[in-house]
């Protein structure tokens, strides 16, 4: 019965990470430029990663196999959002500036004093 | 008992002190080092030959595993002499390194220098010794790694390219020769040489196999530097510093046509290789033109290491026509010309060292004079010129006597014309750097004596010595060969 | 320090035999002696000091970080690619540098908005739609990176990190 | 059908011809040591893919054996990829040091340079 | 103006454990695959990441030219060193049954060292290659 | 069930390496090949799983790690055509 | 002193006589006297062994084991005992003329020259003395090598040229025609030993014989059969020590000495007779004797003329061999030993003007018998011996050819040969008879500084070379006439051989 209760749930969150994952290899083509990508491409790593260990994990159970899992996304979760950074960076000083659909700059709105009122 | 060690130790010794020389560091330590290592390595080498003269092949398990299942070290009467003449050149060679490197090197990469070296000659005598096919191509890469590292020290930028351009046909010649071992290990099961050539008997008509064959002698030829795939070659002996060019020259190529030898004889067998299918015509053919094309290039080129190296790709020419024979004279003949155009290049190439030492050029306009201020180094270049040439009393001369008499033996007349009249083309090219030597007044204020350092002299004057005893006492070595040249064509080692 | 490494090893290892552990040792050691040559070993490097607030902190983003991802995967999918990318320049209220790189990771790992430059106690990000810019520019996240870093700060040590 | 089976082959041929491509008609030397890596990369998936081995009975010299643990393959392959490793840090470290002393990569203006001085 | 802050914290985690993960390779070698070749690259790139980060010529002061290339020389003496000791145990060159009473704890021991002798090259060799080219410019 | 979560995940791969063949910018592709990478680590994971490989687990921690630094290599090598700069700045 | 050891001493005699002058090279009297001395115990060595050989020995050596089933072996036979004795014996004197020629024109590098020729003639002993084909080429190559810096001596232009076509022409036949003809016959007979009779005769076909034999002679460039004699009027260039060593000591005789050799013990003469292989060589010889003879008529140089002369005069020996009978080979033996000592003579005599007089062309010498009355006599008598006039030796081997060449029936040659004996008068009496019967031509200005008359005026005119120029040229002058008296010892020596 457990095991079942497990498998079940092993099943959805490995389907619900591969659902994010494709979404975000979609999203990696739709998206329509590099900025964007990097939010599909955020996509994978957090959250279809994430469900895709949680899964496997449920599987294992507590073993050395679960722990080198959230080992590995433990991993992920620190080198991703850091490549990202290296990358927008990179992007941002080269001078690329982000587009809006349409094709135009997209705007700039400065909220360094505080959240918006209006 | 050590001595049943001996095999192993001889790869084993110049390959650990290689990295002993790094920690050295000090070119004056890390020289002699490996030059205690390389003696020991030629101490060992003539051991073993002995031995294997006496008692027949030898056979050593590396890491207790017996053959076929683990690596084997298997020495017989042709590799236990290439060894030996490998690290004989490799010894030799060594005791003409300090003064040479301290010049061509600078003593602050000197360590550099000594570490190839010794991962060079290890790699060979590997190459030399190893039963297994696989085993062979690890270490035709460790010499082949080291060389381009030692190509890449010389003074001039372009033995930077040289060295590139050695790299890229280098691997080339050795992914084919990986992918022919693959095949071959796919349809037998096996690397070890002696149990290849068992099963290899009943799979003739294996595609595969045929297929492995092309690739082995393909990658084989490209280290070989058989004409046309010699293009590395030149650029490579020329921009190379001098104790290099002396050992590469003298062994590389050798150890190459050493491993063609192996394949074609024991692994595929005689009657595979040349009956079944018709590798001699083109062998003896691509042979010729080598002989021909490399030694009227030779003739025009200004820069005489240039000369010697194209020399060296007519001179591999020889060899490969031996064994296109298919006879135990033709064998004889390639075997012997291994070893003693090992040492007549050996001898002209470490004169290019003394050379250079003092006149900084080997550039032939530059010899004018040479014999009134080097008069020895001179007079050696004349003694490895007519070894070249295939003077008596010289090894070139036994070497030559037996291709003629293999080719005579086979009725092919035009064949054995065509090798008299090329090694007449080494006589104008021989002669053109002696006439410049002692016929040209040297130039002006340079009429004075400055013979190189007897560190130089003493080991250029060795092999020239070597050339003349082993061109008197050829018995010696034409027995050696003949023996091998009958364990090949016999089949089994 | 070479405890949470030591710890770390125990945890991969899964042989714990005598050998192996006093490999594990050895290695904790090495490991020690070199991060202390490189100089990683400060309150960046090893911010043991957050331990405490920390996991209520990872709760508090895992939960964000699936509201963001259903969002994006939302506006991915939706046929009319509903995004209005749009850059917005915050402020960084955090105190040290450690705050502010978390901060900025953490704005980087919700999909829907990267960080592109973080430097002078701003950071800028691009956000996919100009609402979702909006949403973090009220500066929950701001907050509660502040209240983490602070509350290191006072378990540590009364001194504030390089600024 | 046959050629069908033999799939693996022609991925080999493929990568060999193109790596063989890059390095004779490239002249950029990195080019050259890409072509050469693809080139050696083919050996390497031909190892990969040389799963079975078709005479790999036990050893013919030694009657009677029982144990077989002739090398693997991925043995066999590992090694070769150490080596090409290798070959491929030498041969772009030339390519850098040739880069410094003659400031350009390209073969023509290499060749240019040649044989004089 | 400050340093890459984001660059420089992480990595500032990560190095430690990464070095770790190596070792742990390193000395689990014989139970897992791989052994001392992926230990000595994880190894390495510690030292990479760390290079990147904080520039090559700190890193070369963390590890100093002279120290790699002894290291290249140690791990490959190790490697080949044993083998000879077990010439001088009576067994074949690289015949590791010999090092121990137990011929199955001698072949473990053997593997064990040697392994250490690879994974101490190839992680000095890596080294020594990205510093070579790091830094040269393009 | 992992060979569906597989198949999703080599689907993934497959939109990455289009994305890096398409570009357009050099950008494009780091961004393209790093989430081929991260997809690579989770496939390996996966194929572990599936073949009761625990081991596998390590190849693919190992493979983490060696596609970020190689992601900062690359990019570094690109914005400054050099490995060896000390610390870079934010713009 | 065995036999075997005085074969081996005949060889390494004049090599340690050469490390002794390249030692004593900075003491020019001391060189010398090594030089004379070397000279006279190698004589000395050489005729031990005379004695036994013409008894009938046949005394043996062993040097080295070269390769398998073909040592470096020698075995001393009546034609090369007579060699030897001829090549030590004329060592003597050359030496001796050296020391006058090379002083007298003041030469540079003489010890180069003299360890040169100690080493030409130690490889001529291995020639002479040759047991098997492998060790006649051994040596001969080395005599090829060693004189090769004698040939090039001055260093100049001229002389690198003539070197080259001397080593170009000589190593390539040898190398390129005689090796290949070496190893046939090794693969034909699976011998090289030389045996009398011929180790081929019975084992090849008329055809085949031919080519063989067209392979050995033309292999054998020097004996300097048209049209390959090239290298040896460019070699005039050379000191006249050096004509002399190549003209009559050593090299061409080497040359016609392996021709005649091979003939003998390789082929066998019956065998070339009964094949008729050989008679393509007649003719080839006969016609470069008559050639040479004709362009020897047109050099006005001296040398040149006796350069033309020599190519010509060994004709004569190789047509001797080449007929096939016994009168002929004893004919070709005998003019090996009579031309040495007429030829050496008229060089010593051309070296002796030119010392004293500077004086090359032959149009120049009008009237000078009267300045150099005992040189001109002496050339008067090789002249005669050439030409095969009594009372010279030069008659023997003359007349033993016209005999061969009646024996073998080849009538044409007795022509042939008389003819050339004509020639032979046009081209060499002129210049005596211009010497002694014309006034000279130009007032005798030319004073020569280095032949300050050494303190012998017995007249005015007279300007003699120096005495050691002027001893030995006598010596040989003399050797001539007395050759004629004791042909009947080189006869026996020779029946040993081919018994008419
Ligand atoms: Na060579
Ligand atoms: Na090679």
């Amino acid at each position: 019965m457990t095991a079942m209760l497990l498998d079940t749930v092993s099943w959805l969150l490995i389907s619900g990470g591969a659902f994010f994952v494709v979404t975000g290899g979609v999203g990696l083509l739709r998206l329509p430029d590099v900025y964007a990508r990097m939010h599909a491409a955020g996509m994978t790593d957090t959250l279809g990663a994430g469900l895709f260990i949680a899964g496997m994990a449920v599987q294992a159970g507590f073993s050395l196999v679960t722990v080198k899992l959230l080992l590995i996304l433990l991993v992920i979760l620190f080198t991703s959002p850091t490549a990202t950074y290296a990358l927008a960076n990179a992007v941002w000083s080269g001078g690329v500036q982000p587009k809006r659909l349409d094709g135009t700059a997209c705007e700039t709105i400065d909220r360094s004093d505080g959240p918006s009122t209006s | 008992m050590l001595a049943l060690h001996f095999p192993a130790l001889q790869v084993v010794l110049p390959l650990l002190m290689a990295p002993v020389c790094v920690l050295l560091r000090n070119a004056r330590l890390a020289w002699l080092a490996a030059l205690a290592i390389s003696w020991a390595t030629f101490g060992l080498a003539a051991f073993v030959l002995a031995e294997v003269l006496i008692g027949g092949p030898i056979s050593y398990a590396l890491g207790g595993w017996a053959p076929p299942w683990g690596i084997e070290f298997r020495v017989d009467s042709l590799n236990g002499f290439v060894l030996f003449i490998v690290a004989g050149i490799g010894a030799t060679v060594m005791l003409f390194a300090p003064h040479s490197v301290e010049r061509e090197i600078g003593n602050d990469r000197a360590y550099l220098f000594y570490t190839a070296f010794l991962l060079c000659l290890a790699g060979l005598l590997g190459v030399t010794i190893t039963g297994d096919a696989f085993n062979l191509f690890v270490f035709l890469e460790i010499s082949s790694l080291s060389s381009y590292v030692l190509i890449s020290l010389g003074q001039d930028r372009r033995a930077l390219y040289a060295a590139y351009q050695y790299l890229i046909l280098g691997t080339v010649g050795a992914t084919l020769y990986l992918i022919g071992v693959g095949l071959l290990y796919q349809a037998t099961g096996t690397l070890n040489m002696v149990d290849l050539a068992h099963r290899l008997g009943a799979l003739h008509d294996v595609r595969g196999v045929r297929v492995a064959f092309a690739f082995l002698s393909v990658g084989l030829s490209l280290k070989l530097a058989l004409f046309p795939l010699h293009l590395w070659l030149p650029n490579a002996y020329t921009y190379a510093p001098s104790p290099v060019t002396a050992f590469l020259a003298a062994t590389a190529t050798k150890v190459a046509v050493y491993a063609l030898l192996r394949f074609l004889f024991t692994v595929f067998g005689a009657e595979f290789s040349f009956t079944i299918l018709p590798m001699g015509p083109p062998m003896a053919v691509l042979a010729v033109l080598a002989m021909f094309t490399a030694s009227i290039v030779a003739i025009f080129q200004e820069n005489v290491k240039r000369m010697l190296a194209y020399s060296s790709i007519a001179q591999i020419g020889y060899m490969v026509l031996g064994i296109s024979l298919v006879t135990v004279d033709g064998l004889t003949a390639s075997i012997l010309h291994v070893f003693n155009h090992a040492l007549m290049k050996g001898a002209l190439f470490l004169a290019m060292g003394c050379v250079y030492y003092r006149i900084s050029s080997v550039h032939i306009d530059d010899f004018a004079g040479l014999a009134k201020r080097m008069p020895w180094t001179a007079a050696a270049f004349v003694g490895g010129g007519l070894s070249l040439i295939g003077v008596p009393l010289t090894a070139g001369f036994i070497s030559k006597w037996y291709l003629v008499l293999a080719a005579l033996e086979r009725n092919m007349w035009p064949v054995a014309a065509l090798i008299v009249i090329s090694s007449l083309l080494a006589v104008i090219y021989v002669w053109r750097v002696v006439e410049q030597a002692y016929f040209r007044p040297p130039p002006a204020g340079k009429d004075v004596r400055e013979e190189a350092p007897l560190g130089l002299l003493i080991p250029t004057w060795i092999l020239v010595a070597a050339n003349v005893y082993f061109g008197v006492h050829a018995g010696l070595t034409a027995r050696v060969a003949g023996q091998a040249a009958q364990t090949l064509l016999g089949g089994a080692p | 320090m070479g405890g949470v490494l030591a710890l770390a090893w125990l945890l991969l290892s899964g042989h714990y035999t005598p050998l192996i552990l006093s490999f594990g040792l050895i290695s904790v050691i090495a490991v020690v002696a070199i991060a202390l040559r490189m100089d990683v070993l400060d309150h960046e490097g090893l911010p043991i000091h957050l331990t405490w607030y920390f996991p209520g902190y990872w709760v508090w983003l895992a939960v964000e970080i699936v509201k963001a991802n259903i969002d994006v995967a939302r506006r991915v999918w939706s046929p009319s690619l509903p995004i209005s990318p749009t850059l917005f320049l915050l402020k960084t209220s955090q105190p040290g540098e450690l705050g502010q790189v978390i901060y900025a990771n953490s704005i980087t790992l919700t999909p829907g908005t990267v960080s592109v430059s973080l430097a002078d106690g701003h950071v800028l990000v691009h956000a996919i739609a100009r609402e979702v810019g909006e949403s973090l520019a009220e500066g929950e996240m701001d907050r509660r990176v502040a209240r983490l870093e602070a509350s290191g700060v006072n378990a540590r040590s009364p001194v504030p990190p390089e600024a | 059908m046959e050629l069908l089976g033999l799939y693996n082959y022609w991925i080999v041929f493929f990568l060999m011809m193109c790596g063989f491509y890059i390095v004779i008609a490239r002249g950029n030397l990195v080019k050259k040591i890409v072509g050469l890596n693809i080139f050696q990369a083919s050996v390497f998936v031909f190892y990969i893919s040389m799963g079975k081995v078709s005479g790999g009975t036990a050893p013919i010299i030694i009657e009677g054996a029982t144990a077989y643990s002739n090398p693997l393959p991925h043995v066999l392959i590992l090694t070769a990829i150490v080596v090409g490793v290798a070959t491929t840090a030498l041969g772009l470290s030339l390519v850098v040091r040739i880069n410094e002393a003659y400031g350009t990569v390209e073969e023509e203006e290499l060749g240019e340079m040649g044989e004089d001085a | 103006m400050t340093h890459h802050l984001v660059l420089r914290v992480i990595a500032k985690l990560l190095i430690p454990f990464i070095m770790l993960f190596g070792l742990y390779v390193q000395f689990h070698g014989d139970f897992g695959p791989g052994g001392g070749f992926q230990a000595g690259v994880i190894f390495a790139s510690a030292f990479i990441l760390y290079a990147l980060v904080f520039g090559v010529d700190v890193a070369r002061k963390v590890a100093p030219d002279w120290a790699v290339r002894t290291c290249i020389a140690l791990g490959a003496l190790i490697y080949g060193g044993t083998g000879l000791v077990s010439i001088f145990r009576g067994g074949n060159y690289l015949d590791y049954s010999v090092l121990s009473a137990d011929p199955v704890a001698g072949q473990h021991l053997g593997i064990l060292v040697i392994e250490v002798g690879v994974g101490v090259t190839v992680a000095s060799v890596m080294m020594a290659i990205f510093f070579g080219f790091a830094g040269r410019g393009r | 069930m992992f060979i569906a979560a597989a198949a999703a995940i080599l689907i993934t791969m497959l939109l990455a390496l289009l994305r890096a063949f398409i570009g357009p910018t050099l950008y494009d592709r780091i961004l393209a090949v790093n989430t081929f990478g991260t997809k690579t680590v989770l496939m390996i994971a996966v194929l572990g799983f599936l073949m009761g490989r625990p081991d596998f687990l390590d190849i693919a921690l190992l493979y983490a790690l060696i596609n970020f630094i190689g992601t900062i290599a690359v990019l570094k090598f690109f914005r400054y055509g050099d490995l060896g700069r000390a610390g870079e700045r934010d713009s | 002193m065995s036999p075997a050891e005085a074969i081996i001493a005949a060889v390494l005699v004049p090599l340690a006589g050469a490390v002794l002058i390249a030692i004593s090279g900075r003491w020019p009297n001391l060189r010398e006297t090594v030089t004379l001395v070397t000279a006279v115990i190698l004589f000395a060595v050489v005729l031990s062994l005379a004695p036994a050989v013409a008894d009938g020995a046949r005394p043996t050596a062993i040097l080295i084991q070269t390769l398998p089933g073909v040592p470096l072996a020698f075995e001393v036979e009546p034609l090369g005992m007579l060699f030897a004795l001829i090549a030590s014996g004329l060592w003597i004197v050359t030496s001796v003329y050296s020391i006058g020629y090379m002083r007298g024109n003041d030469e540079h590098n003489q010890t180069r020259f003299y360890v040169c020729f100690a080493i030409a003639l130690s490889s001529t002993m291995g020639v002479a003395f040759a047991g098997n084909l492998l060790t006649l080429f051994v040596f001969y190559e080395v005599l090829t090598l060693s004189t090769y810096p004698l040939v090039t001596h001055h260093g100049d232009e001229e002389s690198v040229k003539a070197g080259r076509t001397y080593l170009g022409i000589l190593i390539s036949t040898s190398i390129g025609l005689q090796l290949v003809a070496i190893l046939w016959t090794w693969l034909i007979a699976g011998t090289l030993d030389f045996r009398l009779g011929g180790i081929l005769s019975g084992r090849a076909d008329g055809t085949m014989t031919a080519i063989l034999l067209a392979l050995y002679a033309y292999g054998t460039g020097k004996a300097a059969l048209m049209p390959i004699h090239r290298w040896l009027p460019a070699a005039m260039v050379a000191p006249t020590p050096v004509s002399a060593l190549l003209h009559a000591v050593a090299v061409v005789k080497a040359g016609v000495f392996c021709v005649v050799k091979v003939v003998i013990y390789v082929f066998g003469i019956e065998f070339l007779s009964l094949t008729g292989a050989s008679e393509w060589l007649m003719y080839v010889a006969a016609a470069t004797l008559l050639i040479a003879s004709l362009v020897a008529m047109t050099k006005d140089n001296l040398k040149a003329r006796l350069a033309y002369s020599t190519v010509s005069q060994l004709s004569y020996v190789v047509l001797g061999a080449a007929l096939a009978t016994s009168w002929g080979v004893i004919g070709s033996g005998m003019h090996i030993a009579m031309h040495a000592l007429g030829k050496i003579t008229l060089f010593f005599c051309a070296g002796a003007i030119y010392t004293a007089l500077h004086k090359t062309e032959i149009s120049d010498m009008d009237g000078i018998g009267r300045q150099m009355p005992v040189t001109l006599t002496a050339f008067l008598i090789g002249a005669l011996s050439i030409i095969g006039l009594p009372p010279m030796g030069g008659m023997w081997s003359k007349w033993y050819l016209i005999l061969g060449a009646v024996e073998a029936h080849q009538l044409v040659f007795v022509g042939a040969l008389l003819i050339s004996s004509l020639l032979n008068v046009a081209y060499l009496l002129p210049l005596v008879a211009r010497a002694f019967f014309l006034p000279p031509r130009a007032p005798v200005t030319q004073s020569v500084g280095a032949v300050a008359a050494p303190g012998k005026g017995l007249a005015d005119g007279i300007r003699e070379a120096p005495l050691f120029c002027l001893v030995p040229l006598c010596m040989t002058a003399l050797g001539c006439v007395a050759l004629f008296f004791y042909a009947d010892r080189v006869y026996a020596l020779l029946t040993q051989i081919a018994a008419p």
